[in-house]
């Protein structure tokens, strides 16, 4: 049944129909509305759960991994700032294999302080070994927070995963969104039961002390989860459409781009915009593409590889920086592309941090600027878009 | 001996008695206890922090394997019948 | 007199602890207080080493080992997690040291408190961080020595006085708490049984002599917790629903008599003994007015 | 309280239109002005950038008008809703768009919709926004009232319903 919600309202109810059952909950914004929310549905019963309202977002993390420890499947919200307090911690539970599902709302880091959109905090997670998982609209954030539950708590993968949305542009936009039935989600998502849990009366400590000669195995196995999740995703996204007759474009969602001369490689809101920026250009008789990166972990490799062979130019707009040669996703993006027979040339763009907005315009004049550079090659590999005080107009 | 990564848990998770470890290699000191003149008041396998002291009829048996040597029964032994003797001599 | 706590045990031998060591007893006297239908969450501490490494378990009842600020809310992540599976006769237990209390864990601590978390948090407090090696902790004595309050030349030592975490959980208005000590395993036992019947957060401090960190003798470690009881240095009551009571008066002896066992205060000079006898004093005035005006 | 721009969306999704609305967030503290934006169509609206030459304005209070250029963007004849004191004429009226005026204050308090000192305007000026907006009808607009409004239903409706008569075009 569809209905006017924001992104927010959309995770909530994604939660509510995988039927989490234990929630740690600590405010930041632009995140409040979604636990806001569970606590109605938990209030109200119509959703049978445990709310542990915690001190922190670092508690929040602890605790939902001892709750899985327990054997409960758990949930916790946060953005920006709390997330990387909990980095600690997200190590700790890929590392303690738990399933745990979080949404974070991409939120840029503070100094300078800000609440609006941009994807540093989640990058800056990208090691921890935690699926990630960018969405473009409210509809895919519902249906990407029950579709990742499956995908982690298969036997194969077992390891945790949080769905990214843009803050405000997702988190607090409404727009439509199909909520789907709880049998069908049933059918679908069934009860969280582990092999191993902590119960009483049986004596087994959970994350001990492990010597040098046996650290790697557990951590190689971590490896093969992660390996594991990627094509595990692909299968459960398929069986996700054949129940609720959508999906999402896999873990690299690409648009236009079989015959694509020049792609934009983005991840979250601003693909959404960009599907109708390739539909406007390709009217105008340019081959143009989107390749969205929909999952950046498990990261795309082969996709990307196959997409390198067969296009000019690759433009990879980072919504985030991260102090190293080019953005994140441009460094692992190339590093795909580089083992292709066939190397496209390739640009980044960094662009719309702190929430600065990447209109129509600006994304025209990036597929512009691509389209030259593909053919002559760019002075320099990385350039910021709209900044003030540097001498190309976007706007 | 390492163990393959197939064979191993998902995560480190401990299921066998620390009993594999043996900590009475760690003595310097042993206790000897002279069974006439104890009282059986169980002081000693009260405070023994290794648990490594059985009883039995009250008389207290030391676990060697498991036994540091901390000398806490010599010393609480209210019939001071718990002597601490250098590792190696009789 | 035969012993009056129960016999069986809940721990292997084959833990690593040093020689001597009082946690092993705080914890030992904990599990057979509370039996087997108890899981234990511990964070980085000596006690998290002590198990031994992987598949090495000394302990008989599950183990949750968590990070170090983390054990407020693991026991909360716990207990929610086994009311909502509808597993209720088990009890959770916090157990974690003085650092990973007072220090790291204390925002955890105050949260689980506050919630009124259904857990028993119990602290092993060798005063100081004894699993790195002897650095000071906010709960490290006045006057103490430690590896980061050196005395070297200029006759130093730890200058702040160690953080009452007693009197910050009655600030949180819990329904239980009591100072046990490992010289006292009777009054220990009785005091974690009757924790056990409390619904809510209960919270114990466990004075845990440490020979390593106290540059103390082995066989020492029980005199010298009697001498803490004894001396006033460390008080042994309980609190139930605000009101004091203290279960062992102890003989009163001088601070002095305390001390001397331990390495870490030899470099006191008599006026600096004085100047901690006259705090104890002053502190176990307070204690008894309190258990007086049943406040 | 409901909120105005859900009550747009809503009504136009119930008459099967693609609605996205969106409020530029700062830091909300109550008193001071925020904006929120609403997209209408007929397809799915994939654009997710804020919106910069809206067709419609709506100024839900004329205490704005001095210090923010309300009008900033407003494509060439498009059409302003004011929530405007009833009898207080309206200053320079530009001919290069509709300007509407609808005394929702007043309106809002006469069905006692918030408090006496801050009446909610949010469902009158909806009225209001039927009157003026072509896409939106008035029963869309009632229908999404009462689907929203977490109490006083009727009044609300009834406000939105005067209010939808009280607007008038203003001629420059």
């Amino acid at each position: 049944m569809r209905s006017v919600m924001t992104g927010n309202y959309a995770s909530a109810y994604g939660v509510k129909l995988s039927r989490a059952e234990v929630i740690a909950a600590y405010p930041i914004t632009p995140q409040t509305s979604i636990v806001e929310k569970l606590a109605e549905f938990v209030a109200s019963g119509e959703l049978n759960a445990k709310y542990i309202p915690v001190e922190s977002e670092h508690s929040a993390m602890a605790a939902c991994i001892a709750a899985e420890t327990a054997g409960a499947r758990t949930y916790t919200a946060t953005s920006s700032q709390g997330l990387t307090l909990m980095h600690e911690v997200l190590i700790w539970a890929s590392g303690a294999r738990l399933p745990i599902v979080m949404t974070n709302v991409a939120r840029a880091m503070a100094p300078p302080w800000s609440v609006w959109v941009d994807h540093m905090d989640s990058i800056a997670q990208r090691d921890t070994g935690w699926m990630e998982f960018f969405c473009q609209d409210n509809q895919e954030v519902l249906d990407t927070t029950i579709i990742a539950y499956k995908v982690c708590e298969s036997a194969g993968v077992m390891l945790p995963a949080m769905i990214i949305e843009d803050a405000f542009i997702l988190s607090h936009t409404s727009e439509p969104v199909d909520v789907p039935d709880q049998q069908l989600v049933d059918s679908f998502l069934p009860a969280y039961s582990p092999e191993l849990k902590i119960e009483p009366g049986k004596a087994m400590g959970f994350g001990s002390l492990v010597k040098p000669d046996q650290y790697m195995e557990f951590r190689y196995k971590a490896m093969l989860g992660m390996r594991e999740a990627h094509d595990r995703y692909l299968r459960v996204e398929q069986q996700f459409k054949s129940i609720f007759g959508r999906e999402h474009g896999g873990l690299l969602d690409r648009y236009r781009c079989a015959d694509a001369e020049v792609v934009l490689v983005c991840a979250g809101s601003v693909a959404s915009t960009a599907r109708e920026v390739v539909d406007a250009i390709r009217a105008k008789g340019s081959k143009v593409g989107l390749a969205r990166i929909k999952a950046f972990r498990p990261f795309p490799q082969e996709e990307f590889k196959e997409l390198a062979s067969r296009v000019e130019g690759m433009a990879v707009l980072d919504r985030s920086y991260t102090f190293g040669a080019a953005g994140a996703m441009f460094s692992e993006v190339k590093a795909a592309a580089y083992s292709s027979h066939r190397r496209p040339v390739m640009k980044n763009y960094i662009a719309g941090l702190g929430g600065r907005d990447i209109t129509p315009k600006i994304l025209e004049r990036i597929f512009a600027d691509m389209m030259v550079v593909s053919k002559r090659g760019a002075e320099d590999e990385v350039e910021w878009v709209d900044v003030a005080g540097l001498p190309r107009r976007w706007r | 001996m390492t163990k393959s990564y197939e064979e191993i848990p998902l995560t480190p998770i401990s299921d066998s008695p620390s009993t594999i470890t043996i900590t009475g290699l760690w003595r310097v000191m042993r206790p000897v206890v002279d069974p006439k003149k104890c009282k059986k008041c169980t002081v000693c396998w009260k405070f023994c922090p290794d648990a490594a002291i059985k009883l039995v009829d009250g008389v207290p048996l030391i676990d060697l394997q498991y036994c540091k040597g901390c000398g806490i029964c010599s010393f609480e032994c209210p019939a001071k019948c718990i002597v601490m003797v250098k590792e190696g001599e009789k | 007199m035969p012993t009056t706590i129960p016999e069986e045990e809940f721990t292997y031998p084959g833990s690593t602890g040093c020689p001597g060591c009082g946690a092993n007893l705080v914890m030992r006297y904990m599990l057979k207080a509370l039996g087997e239908r108890t899981i234990v969450s511990i964070p980085a501490c000596c006690w998290a080493v002590m198990p031994g490494y992987w598949p090495s378990n000394c302990l008989k009842v599950p183990l949750l080992y968590t990070a170090f600020e983390a054990t407020g809310a693991a026991i909360s992540g716990l207990r929610a997690a086994l009311d909502l599976k509808g597993i209720q006769d088990v009890t959770v237990v916090g157990f974690a040291g003085d650092g990973g209390t007072v220090d790291i864990g204390l925002q955890a601590l105050s949260g689980a408190a506050e919630r009124r978390t259904n857990a028993i948090y119990v602290m092993y407090d060798n005063e100081a961080y004894m699993n790195t090696g002897i650095q000071r902790s906010g709960s490290t004595p006045w006057g103490a020595w430690t590896t980061t309050t050196p005395v070297g030349t200029t006759h130093g030592f730890k200058h702040e006085i160690k953080k009452d975490i007693m009197a910050i959980m009655q600030a949180h208005r819990i329904p239980y708490s009591a100072t046990v000590s490992v010289a006292h395993p009777e009054d220990f036992v009785k005091k974690i049984a009757k924790a056990k019947e409390i619904e809510g957060f209960r919270f114990v401090h466990a004075l845990s002599p440490c020979p390593p960190g106290w540059r103390m003798n082995p066989m020492h470690s029980i005199e010298v917790a009697r001498l803490a009881v004894d001396t006033h240095v460390f008080p042994l009551y309980e609190i139930m629903d605000g009101r004091v009571k203290i279960t062992k008066k102890g003989r009163g002896l001088p601070v002095s008599e305390y001390l001397k066992f331990q390495g870490r205060f030899s470099h006191l000079t008599g006026d600096e003994v004085e100047a901690i006898q006259k705090g104890v004093d002053a502190q176990w005035q307070t204690l008894m007015a309190k258990e007086e005006s049943g406040t | 309280m409901v909120v105005a721009s859900e009550v747009l969306a809503n009504a136009a999704f119930r008459m099967g239109f693609e609605v996205s609305a969106f409020p530029f967030f700062g830091v909300e503290r109550r008193g001071a002005p925020v904006t929120a934006y609403t997209r209408i169509d007929s397809r799915p609206i994939r654009t997710k950038s804020s919106i910069y030459w809206p067709d419609y304005v709506v100024v839900l209070d004329s205490s704005l008008l001095k210090g923010i250029d309300v009008l900033e963007g407003l494509k060439q004849g498009g059409s302003v809703l004011i929530n405007y004191p009833e009898g207080k004429k309206l200053e320079n009226v530009s001919p290069r768009f509709h300007h509407f005026v609808l005394d929702a204050t007043a309106v809002a308090s006469a069905h006692g919709i918030g408090s006496q000192t801050a009446p909610i305007v949010n469902t009158a000026i909806m009225g209001g926004f039927a009157k003026m907006c072509d896409v939106v009808t008035l029963d869309s607009v009632l229908e999404s009232i009462r689907e929203l409004a977490p109490a006083k239903e009727e009044e609300n409706v009834a406000a939105a319903k005067e209010a939808y008569e009280r607007t008038v075009e203003v001629r420059p």
